[in-house]
């Protein structure tokens, strides 16, 4: 690749609003300039590296960050406290744990149906799903092919985003059930209870109503 | 006797898995008997203090309940002839659930250092050869959007008609009158005459449907004006009666 | 001024979403680290000389300007070229608000007339139908058999395709949109009749054989 391009591969992201791929930044060299520059995805990561190494050698509060499958300019974190003041974006209020919990189950599992989310939740999921739905987070896919049909849903770029990963491939993997069964908290506990202890409790237990005398 | 924490349990799952941290349970060996009592006990808490109890909640009193019952009975055996523990179901949602929930704290971890970088706020001085597309302005679009689009165009016209037509007093009976009369005079008039004095926008859609009213009457005729995009109104002369 | 908040000022004009006047960088960082920073607008003023000498060290591709109101990151007139082709690529790939619904209730209502649209819009529509006929996402199907005999438009393959679905039924139903914001007293109510039920159920427990039959 030409060095020339260098800084319009930087002048690209700088004026883009959104994340932009390597792939739009090639196809816009090779429209303007021709078919025939010398110029591919893997350059332009390259000379990426080798912008944020100029900002750092100058300094500077901000970085070409790689998010949604694209590039994009971002201030530095630790910039948050003047950059939080000023802008609206601090007035945003954080995602709930229900919203973050529904994320998580549509991000792992997607393309995936409401009944599926419920399942795995235990609770109508119909107001959060539109929370998110509204926020962009995620977005209808299409159909499932199973009796009636229920729309699938899937988290969206602005997800990626939101998160600030490159790809949905970068979220860290849910723990396996096998490892869970490993987990401190529940094998510290297992070896203290004993078996017939249940059933003992299921004998002394004739009347659940006066479980709630005990509340108070 | 319990302090159990309202309101910070997003469903019956989670309520279960806190029961089982709490008390120390082993979660494969989940002493039914013992947490069914628990979560009655919150259940009947959260009605004392006449808070809503969400139907998830409610319906895993009732699974709770019925396991509690099967354990007591003669164990059912699977295909292979082992025992099939009625827990198990149970049991195999609550680890599923719980690996979601401790996703859900990493994305939360996520979120709060994605909230310490902004992303550059202004693009307005950037040099573009180009003329800025009005339509460059407006986000992607999906099928959400679609729909959204659809519910918005079809809800939003009947309620601003039904408030406007009170405000202004305009009804479809007066317009269809007010339609034959202009047609007393003349054989023909086209649309935009008869909107000619019309300032509100609700009044003209009202005269419109007054006049689509008296096409089904089949008291006037409509026809394509010489005009583009115009058409005439015409009498029609009563057939029968 | 200290030399720490040339960064400070360089992210406070980077994550601005408008023009930042002097005397609001002054006013964020006294807010914040206290009134009594030495910093005024004139030293804002030389800092921006300071920054735009660093990014041209670098050979970088934007600068500070300074405009009537503040001050603004901008790409160097010669990237123009670059910069304005990808604002026109991507608009090539998104649809305005008035396209958007005139999309919609075609879809939803196909086949349909202009005088329909239009009645359900309240306006006059002929340059979105030519902009969506010329974007191929609708297409003429035909006459209608009413009086005039006004064309009918329908939406095309391509539509299929922009919003991935397989067949034009597959659309979501706007009534599973509602769904997901169903009655909330509705569902008040049928918990609390559930919730009696199983209170009998538990009170009544005595024969457990019998309650079995009553759960199922």
């Amino acid at each position: 690749m030409d060095k020339i391009y260098l800084t319009v591969i930087e002048a690209l992201i700088f004026a883009s609003d959104e994340p932009i791929p390597a792939s739009e930044i090639v196809k816009t060299i090779k429209d303007l300039d021709g078919e025939d520059i010398k110029i591919t995805p893997s350059d332009i990561e390259a000379t990426i590296d080798e912008l944020n190494k100029k900002y750092e050698s100058i300094e500077s509060s901000f970085r070409i960050l790689r998010i949604a499958n694209g590039y994009i300019f971002g201030t530095k974190q630790e910039f948050a406290k003047y950059v939080g003041y000023l802008s609206t974006e601090k007035s945003k209020r954080r995602l709930s744990q229900a919203a973050l919990e529904t994320l998580a189950i549509i991000a792992y599992k997607q393309p995936i149906t409401k009944p599926e989310i419920e399942m795995i939740r235990g609770v109508n999921s119909d107001y959060i799903l539109n929370t998110l739905l509204e926020k962009n987070l995620i977005t209808i896919k299409g159909r499932s092919e199973t009796i009636g049909r229920p729309l699938l849903y899937g988290t969206t770029e602005e997800f990626l985003k939101y998160f600030g990963l490159n790809n949905i491939t970068d979220l860290p993997k849910p723990r396996e059930i096998e490892e869970i069964m490993k987990d401190q908290d529940f094998i510290d506990q297992k070896n203290k209870i004993m078996m017939n202890q249940i059933e003992e409790m299921a004998e002394n237990e004739t009347d659940i109503g006066d479980s709630d005398n005990e509340i108070e | 006797m319990y302090k159990v924490k309202l309101n910070t349990f997003e469903g019956p799952l989670d309520l279960l898995l806190f029961f089982i941290k709490r008390d120390e349970l082993d979660i494969y060996d989940i002493p039914i008997a013992y947490i069914t009592k628990e979560f009655m006990s919150y259940l009947h808490l959260l009605e004392k203090l006449d808070l809503e109890i969400a139907g998830d909640f409610i319906l895993m009193a009732a699974t709770l309940m019925q396991i509690k019952v099967k354990m007591l009975l003669p164990k059912e055996i699977d295909e292979k002839g082992e025992e099939i523990d009625p827990r198990q179901d149970l049991v195999n949602a609550l680890l599923e659930y719980k690996r979601y929930k401790e996703m859900s704290d990493e994305l939360s971890f996520m979120e709060s250092t994605q909230r310490k970088i902004t992303y550059r706020g202004n693009f307005a001085a950037d040099e573009k050869e180009a003329p800025h597309d009005m339509e460059s302005l407006l986000k992607n679009i999906s099928i959400y959007d679609l729909i959204k689009a659809f519910q918005k165009a079809m809800m939003e016209k009947p309620k601003e008609a039904v408030h406007q037509i009170k405000k202004f007093n305009v009804t479809i009976d007066e317009q269809i009158e007010y339609i034959l009369a202009k047609l007393e005079h003349k054989a023909s008039i086209n649309f935009i005459e008869l909107a000619e004095f019309m300032t509100e926008k609700l009044r003209i859609i009202v005269t419109f449907i007054a006049l689509l009213e008296l096409v089904k009457m089949e008291k006037i005729g409509l026809r394509e004006a010489p005009e583009f995009n115009q058409f005439e109104i015409y009498r029609l002369e009563e057939t029968n009666g």
